[in-house]
Formats: C-alpha cells, structure tokens, sequence
C-alpha cells in the first residue's frame, strides 16, 4: 500500500475508544444491548474488524470477467473499486480521489480503461495507480504541481487481494495470513463444496437495507434454533428441520461457521419434535413444488450449506440455489445486504432456470428472506426502545458436538473472538 | 429490453379503440391494487391467466440483462403458492400498502393480446412509523382480452428502487 | 418485577448523565433551552422521570373489556403491553423478548392467550411470565436449555400496574406512592371529575408526531396565557376567556395542574380583556353551532377541565369532549401523542354523536389542536436553531390564588420539581 | 366496513357509462384537489351537496369499527364553518400542499346516486423545508349527479397515514 | 397568474370533446414522461413545436411575480441546447428517475390550441441510495394539436418543492 | 445589542470545544477530513465563525424597497429577519421570540408594521423592538407581568448591519472593523464591479440544500483548477480557460478571493492547453448562441468575476449575468444554498430577457451548477465514507503572482485564516 502516511484514524475512531463505561455480562451466555446501538462500537468496529486482520468478501470473478472490468463494492462502510486490469489482474482499491476525496465511482459496474474522477481529472489505471493529472506544469509555464509532486505518492488507497475459485476477498491489512488458513481446514471444505472450482456464472444482483446491526445478520446464520422454528418453508417441507441429519461446525478461533442440513427424500414424517414447531404445517402442499424440487448436482452428504465468513460474507446452498450475501454495514442500527446469486457456467438453460426459480424462496422478497428481515428488525426495535439489557444464548454447550442442532454455540464462539478483537 | 421504448403494435388501433382498451386496464388495475391493497392476497392470483407469469425485477438487473427476478411465479401454481406462503405461512409485521398506478398506456394489440405499461409507486405504512416509498417502478404488462374481461398473460414490474427497504411482502 | 439483574442500566444513559456542562439560570422565571434539544437531557429523564416514581398512563380499561385484549403502549419512549388476564386483572409488561430482544408485538390491540415471539417462539402468558421455550430439553435428547434453565427467571419485565374508574397507569418502580398519594386531594377531585366511576366507551384513537421536545406539550396545557389568546375558538365563543370564572390548581409537588375554566351562558360579553386578544373575532359567527353546544351532563361548575398528570397524560374535558392525550417522547425535538376519545357507556345515540361530532375541536385535525401544534412547533425551530440561551415564564406571583389567570405560576411549579427529580 | 371491497351496483353499467362517469369524476377531483392545492378553502364547500358529508378517518379506526373521525362535517353549514375557520382563524404556517389522485373507479350507480372510490396521496412543502409525505389514503364517495354537474354527497377520507406528521391543515 | 384558477375557455367543449382531448394528453404525458425516465433526453425537444418554450419556476417565484426561472427553454434552439448538454457535456452521477403524471383537465380549447393542466411528483434514485421524491409540482400546458398529433407550444412546471435536493438534472 | 445575559451559550458548544483530539497535518498542502465531517467542529463554526468577527450577507436592499418590507435569512444556521423600519432604516434581528423562544415568522418576505408572535401574541416593531405584551397588567388587577418588567429588556437580539451599494450585510459582533476594511481594497474594488451604486432590480431567487460541508462551496469558487477541467461550458465557449487573461486576488488576511477571467472574442483557438481537458468539445456548437452573448455593460477588463466573501457570500458576475448565493450551514454535512438573481433597475426589458435567459448557466439546474453540486457531492460522500486522511491542495505557490492560474493558493489561504479563527 501506498503513501500511509496519509492514512491516519480518524478523529470519530478515536474518541470511540472512549468505551471504558461499557462492561460486558459475566455470563457467558449473556449479549449486551450495546453492541447493537452504540455508535462507538459501529466506529471500534470499522478499525478493529473490518480494516483489521481480516479478509473480507468484496466480489466474484463472473462479475469482471474481461480486462478493464470493474465493479463498485465496500468493505465494512467504506466504498471501493474492484477491478481486472489488461493482464486479467484482479486489483482493489478505495473509491476514494487521493486529491479531494471525491468518491469518484457512481455505476454498479463496468468496462474502463482508466477511472478519472470528474472534478479534477485526476486519472487512475486498473490498479488504481495514478496515472496523470492535468496542467501538472501548469500553464505558459507557471502554476501546477510542486516540482517534487511525485505521482506513486497519489495512488488510490490499494487493498490486499487473494482469490479463490472465483471469489474475490480484500484485506486493508498486508500482515495477514493466507486465506486458507483464515478459513481452517474445515471452513476451507466448505466453501469448496459451494466453490468447487468451476466456472460461475452471474444470475443477479439484490440489494436492500436492513434495519438492524449487522452482526444480527451473523448471528441468524450461526442460529439453527430460528432456522427450525421461525421457517415454515424449511420446516414444513424439511428443508432444515431440527429431525433431520446435522452438522455446526465452526473454525477453531470460532469466527466462521457452517450449518450443514440433509433434507430426507420426500416431505418429513410427521415426527416428534414437530409437536414443538409452531411453524410446521402439517396441510400445507405446493400447488407448483418446483421451486423445491432437489436436481442432484453434488456428491455433498448435505442438501443445504449455510456457511459464514468473517465478517462480511454470507455463503448459502440451499437445494440448488447458490448464492453469496455481503454485508455493508451503515451506523449501529443499518446494514446494507448485497444478495449476489450465482449458477455454474456450465449450466445447461434448464438447470438455470430452475435455480432463478428456486431463487424465490431467498432474497428480499423470497419466502425465507421475508421472514428473517422482519425478525432481525424486530430484535433491533426491541434493543433500541427498551429498557437496555442483555439479551441471552444459552442453547446447548460449548464442548457438544457438531451434531447437536438446538445450540447457540456458534454464536456463543463468535462473540469470545469479537471481544477478542475489540477489546472489550 | 424490458426497460426500452414500447413496442411496435401489429395493427394500429383507432383513437376510440385504444381509449376503450385504456380504460379497461385502468379498471383492471384499480381493482389490482385495491385487492393487494386491502391485504386480500389471495385473490392476486385470479388478475391471472392460468398460465400467467408475473416477475419482479430490479432495474439494474433488467438492464444489465440479467436474468434474476426478486419475485418469479410462472404460472397459476406459483402464483397460488405464493399467495397462500403470504396469507399463512410468512412472519411479517401488520403493514398498510397503498399503490398509486398513472401513465396506463396501450402499446399493442394483436389477436387480443394486449401489450400495455404503467407506473406504479407504493408507500407502506407499519405500526406507529411513519408511512415511507416502499418502490416505485414501470408495468410492463401483457394482457388477454376474453369477451369484456382483461387477465394478465404477464406482468414484468421493473422496479427504480434498487435498494429494497426491508423487504417487499405483497407483490406490486 | 422479575430477573432485575438483567436490567442494568445503558452506557447511554451512563454517559447522558455528564452534564455537568449545564447550568440553570439563576432567575427563577427562566427556563433553559438545553432541556428541549440536549440528547443527554432526554435520555437522563427516561431513567429520572418515566422510568423513575411516576405513574404513567397507560391505557383505558375500556380499551381491554375482555379477558385476553391487549393493547400495545409505551412508557416513556419505551414499548409495552397493556393485557387483561383470564381473572380479568390488568398486567403491563415491556414489549421486548426475554431470549435476544425482539419487540414481538407489532399490533394496535387484539386478543390472544399467549404472546409468542415471532423469532424462536419464546412463550408468554397474559401475565407476561414465560410460559415455554420449544425444544426446551433439545431434540433426541442432546442440546436445548441448560439444565438450570428457569422459566421464571425469563419473563417479561413486569410493571406495577394501578387502575382508578377505569384508567390505566403503570410503574417501572415498585416503591411508589398510591396513585391516590401520586395526584393528591384536588387534583384527584378533578381526576374524578372527568372519570366518575361510569364505566368509558371507546370512540376512537389518534395519533400524530410533534416536532418538539415532549415537555413544551406538558408547558402548553399548564399555560393560560397562551389558552386566552392563541385560541380564537375559545376566545370568540367564550370557551376559555381570562374572563371567564377560571381556577387553576397544582398539587403539592407543582407536577400536576389543572386549568378550570366557566363558559358563561352564550357569548362572552365584549368585555374589557378582548381588546387585548387578537384571536377574538367579534363578528365571527357558526353557521351549525353544534360543534360548540353544551348538553350538561355534569354537576361541576366548570364547562373545561385540563389536567396534566406528570408525565406523560393530558385529561381534556371541553364542554361535552372527553379525551386523554397520552405522551411518547421520541427523542430531544420529537414526541408522539395518542389522542384517545371516549364516552361514557350509557351515552344514547345522539349524545354519542355530538361527541364525535364536537370532537371536530381537538385532535391533530382539530380547530384548537391545530393552533396548539403548530406553536410548539415554532417553539422546538426557535430553540433548536437560534443561539441558545433561556425562554422566561415570569407570568404572575406563585403565592396568587388559583383565580388568577394571567400566570406562568404552573409551569414555574413544575419546573422546581423537575430540577429536583433530575438532579439539575 | 370502509375498507372493504366495493359494494355491488344497483343496475350494471355500460362500459360506455362506465367511462363516462369515470372521466367525470376525474375531472371533479382533478378541480377540488386544484381549488385545496391553491389554498383556495373558501371554494372547498361547493363540491359538496347541501347535506354533503365529509370524513377524515384513520384506517386503524374504520377497522376497529370506531366512529371517531379526525375532521367530520355534517352538511353545509359545517363545511362552510371549517373552511372559514381555516381560512381565517386558525393559526398554522403557510404551507403548500399537492394532490395526487389515482384510480378513480366507479362501484355503483342508482337513481343519480354514484359510488365511487379512488387514491390519495398529499404532499406538503413548509418553508425551507424539503417537501415530505403529509398522508396517503382512499376517497370512498358517493356523488349526486344533477345533470351535467357532480356533487359529493360523502367523502369518507380513509387515511393509511395513521400518524399524523404534525397536523392535518387542509382537508384532504 | 401562473398558480391561479384556470382560464376560461374560448367555446365550451362537448363532454365527448374533453374527454378525447383529455386521453390524448395523457398519452402525450406517459410518452413524455417515459421518454425522460428513459433517460432518453436527447428525445425531449421533439415533443415541443419549433417555437416550443419550456419553464421550470419554482412556486415562491411565480407567487411574487418574480420572472427567473430555474431552466427555461425559448424554442428549439434551447430545447435541443439543454437536452445536448445534459447528454454529452453536464457531470452528474447516473439516476434512475420515474414520473406521476396525474390529474390531467383540459381547461380551454380554441382554434386547435388547447390549453390544460395536470400534476406531477418524480421520483429519483441513485446508485446504493433509497428513492427519494425529487419534486413535485403542477404542469401548466399549451398545446397546439396537429391533425392527431399534439406538441406543446408551451409547458410551465411550477414547483412545489421550492428546496431543490441537491439539482435538477432532467427536465420534469 | 440587549439582554445579553440571555445569551449565554449553549452546553452544544461548550462540548465542541473539546477538539484537543484533532490535530491538522504538518503538510501546508493538506487539508484534513474532519473539518468537513465533524460535529464538533460544525458547533465551533456557527460560533468562532458566523457569530464571530465576520459580516454575513444577509439581503440585497432590492428585496425590501419599501418601508415595512421585511425578509426571512439566516446567519450560519440562525434563522433572522431583515426589516425595512418606517424610516428606511433597515435592521436585523433573530427569529425568534424573547418570550418563549417561538420561530414565529415563517413566510418568506412580506410587509408589515408589527411582528406578533402567534403564541401569546409578544408584539415587536421593524426593529426588532418589543412593543407590547397581552395582559402586561393581568385581568381584573391580578396576574400579569411582573412590576418591574421592562420591554426594553426583552427586544429582540438585534444584529449590527451595514449596507454598501444595496446590499445589507449583519454580525454578531458589535466590535468589528467596518465592512470596507473587513474586504480590503481589492476585493471592495471588486464588489463595486459586481455592486457599482446603480439600483438593482430582483428577478428571482433560487433555494438547494447541498449534501456536503459548507466550506467545499467556499473551496470551489477559490479552485480555478477544476473551473478549467470541469465545466464544458467554461472551457468549450471560453468563458474560463486556463489560457484566457486571468487573475486570483486574495485580501490580506486569505479569507476573501476574486477569480477573474477575461473571455476572448469568439471562441477560444484550440490552444495548448486544450489538450488536457476533458470535458472540452470542439465540435459542439449551441443551436441559440443568445445563452452565452456577452453584451457589454462594464468597462471591466473581465468578463467573470466569481468573489467569495467570507463566511456566506458568493457573488458572481458571469458574462451578463448577476448573482449572489448566500451559504447557509445546516450540520456538517449539509448546507443550503440560496441564489438570488438580479439586474439593474435601469435594464431594459431585452437585457432582463437577456439577464434571465443567460441564468440557464447558473442555479440547481444550470449548465454549470449541476456540475459543482454533484462534484460536492462525490467529495462529500467520499471524506464521510472512506478511511479519515487528508486531501491535498498542493497546486502553484504561495508567493505567486495574481495572474497564475492552475493554483490552489486562495484554498490554502483561506484555511490559513480558517485554523486561526478556530484555534486549531
Ligand atoms: S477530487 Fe478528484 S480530481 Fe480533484
Ligand atoms: S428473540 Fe424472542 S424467541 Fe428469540
Ligand atoms: S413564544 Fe412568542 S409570545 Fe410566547
Ligand atoms: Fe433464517
Ligand atoms: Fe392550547
Ligand atoms: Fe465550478
């Protein structure tokens, strides 16, 4: 990375240090309301997680597949540019002018040959160099840039890029470690069962806001409790049912984590703990069960795979829908969810089809994604309006097995390494 | 491209033709939108043809040409789950829709099919919030004409607001 | 009240409590912009005043006849739940899950057996005690709660909850006064007043936000000075004229007041004190008088009783309205009022009418409401936008009889006490 | 109730009527919106009949079958007493207000007597203030038509909008 | 003036004659407005005639008599002036914009020249932005109908939302 | 000015002063983001800056010919009115009501011969004067003010105004040097060029709120740089090119700056420096060409003047065009922007056309102005989103000469100012 001395924290990071009047709960169970409302958290985090040591999802390679494309993308709340350069480099940078500041990108994506910001020209190539800026000398002689301005100390702020079959991460650190064991072993098998290596192909792109913190969003996804009680459709037609066969695994600083679940042939007997699901309805029958139906496409035990990766990304295979959702945070209280879906390039037209028709059951509108939104903005109603507290984990414990369902484990993990990470 | 200029129509229609078929999908629409917006979405499903398809697409996919719908029913099947999924069986908050549909405009007919487009904006209103623009966006619609009776044989909402609030629950 | 170890209080209001900053001016007429627009100032009295020992209204039992309605309701800026039990008693609790927080009632009113949150089906009775937890003991018997898990200890937080003639008011404070104590001899005799023991019929419920601070609304009902001039409904009609017969109590504490005024028969006289006003429109005329006719129902020499109840409840009878205008502050510059109008059951049909139909006078749509709403609005842009310094109140001597009415002697009153409860 | 579907037609209509009486409508309320948007509420009370009726009311009251209104005039006298009121006497900052009204649909027709119904949405500008979204909702009417002209017999204003921003100045 | 009541017409209009001349405008609108929210501007001047003008007026301006105008266009020279510039030579971040167009009276016909007024609200959304409501405001139009075919002499917006967000960058 | 002691200031304030955590970078050139970003800061302003030692405009006489004619504005973010008194005599004072604190005049120009506060009626002259309170003497001999209340005490906070040529400038500050020693002679020479004594007359006046820091509006019209890069149609028609006759004043102290540029015959040769402009279109012709007639009407050797007056004026003379935009803060990352468009009274009606044609160029819907507004934008979005730096405005030297134009000397100066007056 280029010319850091111009990269100090900032004021708002350093007064949101000040957190010395905020304890966390003894027990270890216990999660306090104000990691969810404080802004002196949302700003701790921006430093501490996502400009720290970490790898954050920011692409996929279907998404610029020619030299000189490029899209726009975040990491934490900060806006950058990924792009291919002409020797089919993948670069990342900010999308930030180094003269003015001037956030310079405004389109979802693109072809280029070089970004030139539209209030002084200032020109950068693919690997966000700068490349030239007018009048340099001046005019008739005079004016212009110092004669000691040197252009590779005007370079956008570059990132740290690592790809891995397809997927695109950035680090604003260089003293990281490898993706790989980022993930561990085990994360890394996951991700490969969603990433086998095959060429993707881009089926779209959905974007919405989400009025909650964003950690609520990790938190669901490393929750089965919801996923088998809140989801009619995965419960009702056992698409993750506390009965059917299960695996949590987590990594081993217990950031990442995977919830594996093997839907059975055919609808799930009525078994015992349906009594307990609310959600189960034992009548209800799909008028068109297209949009369940299982093409086998893998050798995986597991039907559906819902992997997080710390900590912004959001890996789902559910039946044959493939999909990766980035987190953009936006103050204590709003994220920003990119809901990226995704088939194999070698699809055939039928197989797509059938995934952009599966594809109703995620998203914003899909049968699921409805669900989750409105619980996660009822838990942030509920944080913010109430009398301030903690809420509570307590399900299952923290030396059982992958194959225990009803736990809070993975949340319970997650949070021993995020006040690792953030000091508190 | 759903988001180009409307299409030719086969036989130009008269000024008195395409005023009668103009009003015809205003009554369609209106009744459209007083059914989803009372929350009676079970009847959504019968503005369809049985093979009717609706979408709901974000405009930034519909222009870069990709094929991924926010919502995709094709046919009565789908059309009927969905319904039922919104009636039973999804967790959302009580919310008040209102539609607001100007701009019908006839731009084909053709053996009774009936191309035509709108624009369409929604607001939403929860419980002790503000009400708020939950998406505005264009119709673009096919209809078949039987007798006095418009069905959608299709109904594309390209949508403007690329970066849903929430989630969208009844269909627009 | 349940599981109080949960109920420590938010950095927040921790932080809110530095104000040090601030000091009240020495004149004892004067009233310091900071208590209308400081953030910290807002948060302190959430804990000092709505969550501190006071009684704050609640609902109408009118609102809940039946065993199993319940009403949503907030005290403070706090959501809760107002619930009759199948014994037919009154709970209050917050409205927010004991498991991770959600708010998981999103409705006006209705009736239920149990409350179940949406997010994992946490269960609760019409007490707000937690009645189950699904999968309790996890499923093939690994997972679920600790052993030690107690229902009890999960509950909803629980309120102190007093009824009197069929008004709800409810308490975060177990050590508190009796209601009774609370308002004290006369303001109590006023309470009674307006509610004689007759049990209440429902007309209606309204709400609207106010761009202000909540206590400019407390200010507006404690002013006669304003009630005389801004009005031209009761001034021209002869409704509240500094005229008229008027009294104007506080209780000990100078929290509470009421404003009594005596219509006379007719129109007011074109007496003295109109040339001063230059809301009254002498030739101003009705074209259907009924919206201002008064059909005697009361023995009480006053034709307008308006009582403040600190903090949150304003009681209005005018001529034949009856309504109580319950407080929710929202922030520093912003509070919701819920306008609920009643009758009484044994109205007949035309006296019900003319109720509804009088109600044309108040309310966010009302010909008083909106003069009301408006000038506290000029009041919050004044406040928030000018260069802070202190408003004054200097209208009369707080040793006057409560005949006089040109004073400010209510709000000096209550602000003594406020200064007290906050600590400022 | 208020909200609910339209109530069935005493005799059905031609399509032709049909039209006829929707772009009458339409052009009725395209000039009360006009004479409200002007700030010209003097006028407001003659596009009502002599026993006209006109009713604010929030949705979440028509549901519960609460009869409270947020404004209420029964007949001329009023009408007349509310628009002197807000023309004269009461105090409010001058604000400018826009109407927006859509899907003009007509439910029934009987002896001159026309139900109708159709959208609202108002916008509201108060100085140096951006313009917000003061309430959006349906007109459920019924219009006397005497000859060529229309009158409202009732305008029930059912608002979404359940909570107010500030106060509601003009009728919608 | 320009917000005032609308003027009278030279002969009065058969109900027939309106209502015909009251749908060509709205297709006129939608096209208009489709056209615009295409973002096809350099399509703009071709809905005016040779000596088309074309005014944007903020409200409080026209309200005080004051002449400035926020765009104005005084034929086609400007029209197609405007619509090159904001093509090829203006810099501003890439917008989606949507219109409602509602409200359309024909208030006075004379000699093919019809005059006539509607309402408009334009949505604006930009890149990882909510929708926002740009403007809304009232068309005061002049049109001049050519056998079938209208152009407008003359289109005044007078705008409500006299705080401008941000700029203007299509012409409502 | 009276009562003083009524303007102590605010706890707002007295906290933003806490900015010892800021530190401005060593590098002459660099210009940190929190100054565009900070709260803190944003507080300090409105009181070292707009309530300080400055002149603020605040009208142009033309808006207020006639006796009693009066006009909303603002200073910084302070809402005030610019009164005409009986005499002609114009004055300033805030809006807002000693009383109680009530914003109470909220058209936006007007004629009158009292202000009333709408909320009890407090009535004040064209002076800002209080005349009278309702009920002074109470009702009936009882209530009322106070005996020894004073009117005299309780007037308005009255601003020190001057006027030079019809344009009224206000302070805070009673102890400030005059208006003309506050420009220094070259900047009054070049506010009489745009000013030259001739009556004005008002064509219109435009309103935008901008989504960026106050001072990047100061910044753009002391930035000749993107002048020449941005605008087609400065640098396609000539009205600013890097290669026309130019000069950049700055007064002694830095705070104030004048742009001229002097516009060639014709169109501008495709010279030099035409090479490295981007947005210059030598094949774009204008279908009407009377946009950019220049008709002559100064014997001024320039054809632009763009003069920025610290705090809140910009005036700009472009060809025959005559603006003045007033800065009007609203936070740190928001401001409005009020353009007021005028001629001279003697114009004829073809110069008026032409005057109001030419306007086409400048206001939220100009040919260049939506240039500046969304380039304001970008940078603002960029500074508030990015990791917090600094930008750099390293362009030209200090030391030299008016005639160099690819300089961010005025831009340097002016911070220069700006860190002393803030104490940074
Ligand atoms: S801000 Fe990017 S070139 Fe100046
Ligand atoms: S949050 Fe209520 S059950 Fe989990
Ligand atoms: S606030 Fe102005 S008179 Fe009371
Ligand atoms: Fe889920
Ligand atoms: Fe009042
Ligand atoms: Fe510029």
């Amino acid at each position: 990375m280029t010319n850091t001395s111009r990269f100090a924290s900032s004021p708002a990071v350093n007064r949101a240090e000040e957190v010395s009047d905020l304890h966390w709960p003894d027990d270890p169970a216990a999660i306090p309301d104000w990691i969810y409302t404080d802004p002196r958290i949302y700003e701790l985090e921006q430093r501490r997680i996502f400009q720290g040591r970490t790898w954050n999802y920011v692409a996929l390679e279907a998404e610029l597949p020619k030299p000189g494309d490029y899209i726009r993308s975040y990491i934490g709340a900060t806006p950058i540019i990924v792009a291919r350069d002409e020797h089919g480099k993948i670069h990342a940078f900010e999308n930030r002018c180094a003269h003015r500041g001037a956030e310079f990108c405004k389109t979802y994506r693109g072809n280029t040959k070089l970004f030139i910001c539209p209030y002084h020209q200032w020109t950068y190539d693919l690997s966000g160099a700068l490349a030239s800026v007018p009048f340099r000398r001046g005019v008739k002689g005079v004016g212009g840039m110092p004669a000691d301005f040197k252009l590779e100390e005007h370079n956008l702020r570059g990132l740290n890029v690592t790809c891995r079959h397809g997927v695109v991460f950035a680090s604003f650190r260089d003293d990281i470690e490898s993706f790989e064991d980022y993930l561990g072993p085990d994360m890394l098998d996951q991700f490969d069962t969603v990433f086998d290596g095959r060429p993707l192909k881009l089926l779209g792109v959905h974007r919405n806001t989400m009025p909650g913190n964003w950690k609520l969003y990790q938190e669901n996804l490393k929750d089965p409790y919801h996923a088998t009680l809140l989801h009619t459709y995965l419960t009702t037609f056992g698409l993750f049912v506390a009965g059917n066969k299960t695996m949590i695994l987590t990594d081993s600083k217990g950031r990442h984590s995977t919830l594996c679940n093997a839907r059975p042939q055919g609808r799930p007997e009525n078994d015992q703990s349906k009594k307990e699901i609310r959600s189960f309805h034992a009548a209800m029958k799909l008028a068109d069960p297209r949009v369940l139906q299982l093409i086998p496409e893998k050798d995986s035990p597991w039907t559906s795979n819902a992997i997080t990766i710390w900590p912004n990304l959001i890996l789902l295979r559910q039946t044959n829908i493939l999909g990766a959702r980035q987190i953009v945070p936006m103050g204590a209280n709003q994220f920003m969810l990119i809901w990226t879906t995704f088939g194999y390039a070698d699809d055939d037209a039928a197989m797509e089809q059938h995934r952009l028709r599966q594809n109703n059951i995620f998203g914003p509108g899909g049968f699921i994604g409805i669900d989750d939104n409105e619980a996660i903005k009822f838990v942030q109603d509920g944080v913010t309006h109430s009398i301030p507290r903690h809420g509570v984990a307590p399900l299952g414990q923290d030396v059982e097995g992958p194959e225990v369902v009803i736990t809070d484990r993975a949340i319970r993990s997650l949070y021993r390494h995020y006040r690792e990470e953030m000091g508190l | 491209m759903l988001t180009s200029a409307h299409s030719p129509t086969a036989r130009p229609l008269s000024r008195a033709q395409l005023r009668d078929l103009c009003s015809a999908i205003e009554e369609f629409n209106a009744d459209y939108a007083d059914t989803l917006d009372r929350g009676d979405i079970e009847q959504w499903p019968s503005y369809f043809t049985e093979d009717g398809v609706y979408r709901l697409i974000a405009r930034d996919n519909a222009d870069a040409n990709l094929p991924l719908s926010l919502m995709s029913c094709e046919g009565m099947g789908m059309l009927k789950d969905r319904a039922y999924a919104i009636a039973h069986t999804e967790m959302f908050a009580p919310r008040y829709t209102l539609h607001q549909i100007t701009q019908v405009r006839v731009t084909g007919f053709d053996e009774g099919i009936i191309t035509a487009r709108a624009n369409y904006v929604i607001y939403e209103t929860l419980i002790d919030e503000p009400t708020r623009l939950l998406q505005c966006g264009k119709y673009r619609d096919t209809f078949l004409m039987g007798g006095e009776k418009l069905l959608l044989k299709e109904r594309n909402c390209i949508y403007d607001t690329v970066l849903v609030p929430t989630c969208i629950v009844y269909p627009p």
